[in-house]
């Protein structure tokens, strides 16, 4: 239960960053009611951002591994 | 099951909140951009920050439904 | 008690962002005081804060009832 | 009680050292503006970041003022 | 000893789960400029993006080796 | 235990915030690998952001000492 916890916590982190990187993005000044560029825009960055953090996550966890191997001192960060 | 309850509630209340000082964070910086000479919000900036909260949350809803539809 | 502590915790949060905004808008060069235009730039961009903290408040509240209503999906955020 | 004073006082610190962080991070953003070629805090710098938490510090008050003038 | 090893672990998944939100939020910024017409990343901002994941760990390290230098 | 624990958590936040904010002045567009530009900027930076730090941490407690001593009510944040 606590993973699903932590799994729930992760997705909702990811959804709160896309929303406010996205919103700021895409809807300089935000009117009577979200425009169709607006939301082509969001809807574009939305896919844009989770694919981002796909990168990262790869990339991230590839890095920690090598390292792991390596011996290197660990990261804190 | 009346603490289960409550823990529930409060940690709901705590998240709406959370979400009201981020709104809030988001929403000053986008609509309050001119120099600040009175306390009160001016006519712009009084819709604005109100059209903000819709249309952030506009935003969020197109993003649940198009998570749904990755789900599907 | 949980729920006074978290009335306190609300109320520093936005005394915290408030000092925030307002010192980042109202003071962008600290001096060896603060001079009196900073002061009164600060008080009305604290009364501007608060405002617009109830703006979104109402707006907020008003919303999220209405969808709980209509029995819209539950915004995450 | 001796626990609860522990308790208290690791808090009370650990609010400090939030303040500590999030002072230096607004203030660092503020005074050091231009381009880093020296670890050192320049003749500019170095007051600068004094400066900005003793600002910070009295700005703090003045909320604090309003607020209990409000409430009376 | 099992549970101890289990919140260990989990702590552990949660700060890299943080820290993969926290890079993102930074290259995000720094790759993803130019106007958004497609939900793809181009050519110039995936590689940009994996770079970035990799000069950030750099930097990290730099910091890393400096503060053992202090140290002793 | 707990002090210790306070500690490395102050440690880590303090390289956390470090990181941030020099990878973003020293390392404007992330290359195949650290230049060494990038690492003098880096390293310069790292010293600089810890000298802010310490002259913050002294400004501060000396700055709420003083208050405690002449009983003006206590800071909120």
């Amino acid at each position: 239960q606590i993973q699903q916890e932590a799994a729930v916590q992760n997705a909702r982190m990811l959804v709160e960053k896309l929303n406010e990187h996205c919103f700021e993005r895409c809807v300089p000044k935000p009117g009577s009611s979200l425009s169709k560029g607006e939301e082509t825009c969001f809807t574009a960055c939305m896919e844009k951002y989770m694919t981002a953090w796909n990168v990262v996550s790869r990339q991230y966890v590839s890095r920690i591994q090598k390292e792991a191997q390596s011996g290197q001192p660990n990261a804190m960060f | 099951a009346e603490l289960q309850q409550f823990v529930v509630n409060e940690s709901q209340k705590s998240r709406i909140q959370q979400s009201i000082h981020s709104l809030t964070d988001i929403c000053f910086r986008k609509c309050i951009t001119s120099k600040i000479s009175s306390g009160k919000l001016d006519r712009y900036e009084e819709p604005c920050m109100q059209n903000c909260v819709d249309r952030f949350m506009d935003a969020n809803y197109v993003v649940l439904k198009e998570l749904e539809k990755m789900r599907s």
